[in-house]
């Protein structure tokens, strides 16, 4: 029944277009970019992603990349847009960076699940990693557009790598920096400062985008606190569009353990019920 | 320029285009329904069914490699089942033209699920994987023997009755895949599926260990587009009677053409899909031009024609 | 940093460092020498020679294919009395440490290569090429069966003498890659080269017609690495203790890390110099820095890593 | 012993850089593009091709190209200089046409043996099929400098794809073109024209390049008027530096024929020695 209910997830939006690239900054370690999508930017929720060919006509590399919706704007001057923060990484991520106004590139969005929105207002934090602090900003400003409390934790290896634009601030009530090597904010690891600030905001919702293992750490933390986290994944996608069963991670749907597409029941997910320990992942789906 | 019959036949059952898409990248068909009508291809083939709901192997799942891409998915699927409940009724009802790939742990689950089909409504052929590479040990792939191949294809062919094309998907992991393939058609077979991915591993560099979950895994993508033409060219030139689906790193009309060149009937598409969701119909209209621009009007001409040298 | 013994070892021989060219890939040695010292590398393997001159095959020879080439050169090459007299001095003269690459028609004639050889001074291995798919047919390909490949190396076995380290060179054309290497230890190797080129073919879509004048040709390059890097694993997995040349789409430092890793206790470079010619220079220094990153002193703590897994 | 002698043909200056595009011009369907190649250009004869790799950093496409030198400079402006004329035709040479002026090349050159001259002056008569008129504009002008008569013969399906740039044709005492379908010069294909000029001309020794099956037609009106051959062939290269044997033709050395390689040997190479026919090269080489 409920792979019925899944079947149902497919983002019935999503297109396939040429999209043009309107800016390309550099900001820190990434490139902060736009492009002209047309229509598409009207369905985009916060917690969508766009997936794109890389690397040109002859292009070694076969496979989209993934990239989280950063911001989507259906009438700007240019039409609608979307804007992504993108880590020049390997060799796809580079040659997208590497592009400049006025190339194109084969985009498809939005796709994916939303981050799930409080039904009665209700205090929420956002902890975003790395470039995981993308999605958050679009996703706070319509919290608090709904009366949340929005509380931004945002963490990464060191000062430079922490994407926290002016314009992306405005919707919060506090923000909490946190750096491995204390170049800014609080020194230490993103999740050491979660409990106590869960505590002195009294969180009631967390949502989180960041790597896999921090995103397992402050699961850990919100089942302490019995809070309701709602995180946004990372695997490997081949397709993006749910074709191909490459993204898939172990989650509980009533009694059993099924591997759910990340690309179509995720990238947004209830983190209580992902297996996120590595050990149990293999036992479930091998029993 | 003159019009083309672009349909083609599978043993007994017409196709109004020979192009399809590869079983395991078009899942079961509803995801591509939002690119395109399914309607307007040849043949969907979906995913590998086996009897029971399988998980699959563990991630990661896929690795990219140069023009090409490594997967370990060990056939997850619903399971024989739901699919028939689920997935076939909504194809139908999709007006999707549908060949159903199954895959079986032993020669017996095999004629298990040929039964559970022979008498379901609205499918054009079988499609029996036995290569599929992401299996815990290399015993199971049966299309690696003749002995075993043609076993799976017996048990299918023994509880399939009636007149369901049945096609034996091979592994191009062998010493003489016309040997593989004498034996299935030995057992019965209407037709053939080249190629199956290879098997390959791909060793992350931050690690040091196999980087997909699975240790091995399939490759497939335009990389291995060279190792499928040569596999269809062969056989065809021992078995042109037998119809063969091509597939194996098409990713554009010209690709496609390449492997109807060789002897394939039709052609399946699966790894473009995931890099372009419209890949299919792409290549089909491409496909299409091409024939026409070499003066075809014909599709089934092109059949093969590498073999008839004007040399 | 700290600092690398970067050489290793193939049987009782040493190499200053553990990039070599591939068989065929770099002719004689001679014009790759004006863009780099030949010293510089571990060793040079040279094109596979047989007892008399040989033309090859027939033009076009070459197609370029996704990420990767087909050639059907079919061991054109100079004969063995030629080369002996010739390229063996010049590659002596010029300090190369050389592996001779030897193919035969037949049993006999690997033999008679051996014996040619077995007392030419400045030679540090033979690389028996059992698994040339350029020949005109299949059943000259030793490596397919393992009873073929035993002979050819047995006959290389009896007639060479000394401690020459003899490399037999599988095709990964096969069910079984494992039983084919078992067969050739067992016959008497010294170590494995691994891999020689996939059989394909490419068609002209202009003449409608198989792209080689040979039809089939081998296909190598990056394309093919992952089908090298597993068929590496599985044989270093069964056979620790036999070195391994590895080689198949080696472009750089991280691809040469991944056959390491995967058990090459050397490796070759083969299409990569065609791109560039001083691929393996490149490559040398990359895989040294890499290894260095690693925390490695020693080339060989990297041989086989990942089978040492740490999950 | 020839053999021996091939070894020694190895073009000992060829070296590998990268070269920066200084000029990127579109000449009827061809490009015409100019690259800083250094040192390089001190040593290029007419005759010498370059080989560029093609695609970018993660292409496809893991072979060079190469591309006959139409002419060197080795003191301009920029330091030594190449010109190519490049055929935008499959994905390799579209992307080199495709690069802006500032952009780098890996190039390797030059490469290959040279047009050979007349040791005393002689009627010539140069003859070039689309692109291949390329390389012959220097050796023209190479010709003339030691006082041979120099008649051109350019030939093409139609005129846009005559390649006969203005500065070329200062050394040449006579030009004809013709074409496939009448739209310039001569209606017909190239080698109708040539006993005719041959006559007129009085000529001694033809130069050609372009496509085999025209370098094979002129081949045997070359025989027929027992005049010396020069020609510069185009066989499928991998590598271009002699050392993957795919580049090679049949050629008769003295009582054997050879597969020799048209990147080492050639491409200039003698027509009256190489095998034309195809039955005739199988039969030779599997004798
Ligand atoms: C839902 C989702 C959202 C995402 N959002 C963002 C985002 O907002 N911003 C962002 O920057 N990224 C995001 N990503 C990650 C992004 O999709 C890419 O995975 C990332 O950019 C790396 O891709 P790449 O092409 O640069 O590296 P790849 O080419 O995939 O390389 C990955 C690694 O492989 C190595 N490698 C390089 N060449 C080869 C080779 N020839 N063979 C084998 N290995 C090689 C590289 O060293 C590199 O470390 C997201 C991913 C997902 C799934
Ligand atoms: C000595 C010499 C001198 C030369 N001089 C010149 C010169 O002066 N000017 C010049 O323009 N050229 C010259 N050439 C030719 C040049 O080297 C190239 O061969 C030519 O540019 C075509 O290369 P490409 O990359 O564009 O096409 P390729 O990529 O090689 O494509 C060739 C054909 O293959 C087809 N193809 C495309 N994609 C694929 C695919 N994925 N799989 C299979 N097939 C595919 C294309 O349709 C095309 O027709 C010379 C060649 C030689 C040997
Ligand atoms: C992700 C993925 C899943 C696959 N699953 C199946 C499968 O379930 N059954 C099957 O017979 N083949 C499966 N294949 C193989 C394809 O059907 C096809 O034979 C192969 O990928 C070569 O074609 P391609 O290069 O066009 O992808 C799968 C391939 C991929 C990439
Ligand atoms: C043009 C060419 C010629 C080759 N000739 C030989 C040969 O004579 N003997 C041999 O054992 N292997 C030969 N090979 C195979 C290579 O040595 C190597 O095994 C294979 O190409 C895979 O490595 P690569 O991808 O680095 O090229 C040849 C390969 C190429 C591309
Ligand atoms: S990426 Fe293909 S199913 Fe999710
Ligand atoms: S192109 Fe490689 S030998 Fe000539």
């Amino acid at each position: 029944m409920d792979e019925k209910l899944n079947q149902l997830k497919i983002n019935k939006n999503a297109k396939q277009i040429k999209a043009e690239i309107i800016s390309n900054k550099k900001v820190g370690p990434y490139h902060h970019m736009v492009f002209a999508v047309g229509d598409i930017a009207l369905s985009v929720r916060p917690g969508n992603f766009v997936a794109i060919s890389v690397g040109g006509e002859n292009s070694a590399s076969i496979l989209r990349r993934a990239f989280a919706i950063y911001r989507a704007i259906d009438k700007g001057l240019l039409g609608g847009t979307v804007e992504l923060v993108v880590a020049p990484h390997g060799s796809g991520s580079k040659w997208l960076c590497s592009l400049n106004v006025g190339d194109f590139v084969d985009l498809i969005g939005p796709l994916g699940t939303a981050f799930g929105i409080p039904t009665t207002p209700a205090n929420t934090m956002l902890i975003g990693g790395g470039y995981g602090s993308a999605p958050l900003f679009a996703l706070a400003e319509l919290l608090k557009n709904r009366g949340c409390r929005v509380d931004m934790v945002l963490g990464a290896s060191t000062a430079s790598k922490i994407y926290a634009p002016l314009e992306g601030k405005r919707s919060v009530s506090s923000l909490t920096l946190s750096t491995d090597d204390g170049t800014a904010g609080v020194h230490g690891q993103i999740t050491e400062s979660i409990p106590r600030l869960i505590r002195e905001f009294n969180t009631e919702v967390i949502y989180s985008c960041g790597p896999m293992s921090m995103l397992s750490s402050i699961n850990k933390i919100a089942q302490d606190f019995d809070l309701v986290h709602q995180c946004s994944v990372e695997e490997s996608m081949a397709c993006g569009i749910g074709v191909c069963m490459t993204c898939v991670v172990p989650v509980r749907v009533e009694d059993e353990i099924k591997m759910l597409r990340t690309c179509i029941d995720g990238p947004v997910m209830d983190g209580a019920k992902i297996i996120w320990d590595k050990e149990s992942a293999i036992e479930a789906i091998t029993k | 320029m003159s019009t083309l019959d672009f349909s083609t036949k599978i043993a007994s059952k017409r196709f109004s285009n020979p192009i399809f898409t590869a079983s395991g990248c078009a899942s079961s068909g509803q995801e591509l329904s939002q690119f395109f009508q399914l309607s307007e291809i040849g043949a969907v083939v979906t995913k590998s069914i086996m009897t029971k709901a399988r998980n699959g192997r563990i991630t990661p799942r896929m690795a990219e490699t140069p023009s090409g891409m490594l997967n370990s998915i060990g056939l997850q699927g619903p399971g024989i089942d739901v699919f028939l409940e689920r997935d076939i009724p909504w194809l139908v009802e999709n007006n999707a033209k549908v060949i159903v790939s199954i895959a079986g742990e032993n020669v017996d689950e095999y004629g298990v699920l040929a039964r559970r089909l022979r008498s379901v409504q609205g499918i054009s052929a079988i499609e029996v994987n036995i290569s599929c590479p992401n299996v815990e040990n290399r015993g199971q792939v049966f299309a690696c023997h003749p002995d075993t191949a043609s076993a799976a294809i017996e048990s299918v062919r023994r509880n399939i009755g009636g007149e369901l094309p049945i096609i034996a998907k091979l592994s191009p992991d062998v010493t003489d895949i016309v040997e593989i393939a004498r034996s299935v058609i030995n057992a019965g077979v209407d037709g053939l599926a080249l190629i199956n991915t290879l098997l390959g591993m791909v060793i992350d560099l931050n690690t040091m260990q196999p980087k997909l979950g699975g240790k091995t895994g399939g490759l497939s993508g335009p990389a291995i587009r060279p190792v499928a033409v040569r596999a269809i060219y062969q056989v065809h030139q021992m078995f042109p009677n037998t119809p063969i689906v091509g597939m194996g790193g098409v990713s554009n009309g010209r690709d496609a053409l390449e492997l109807v060149l060789a002897g394939a009937s039709a052609v399946s598409v699966g790894t473009a899909t995931f890099g372009d969701p419209t890949a299919v119909i792409k290549i089909r209209d491409e496909l299409q031009m091409l024939l026409l621009e070499r003066g075809f009007n014909d599709f089934r001409d092109a059949i093969g024609f590498a073999h008839r040298a004007s040399s």
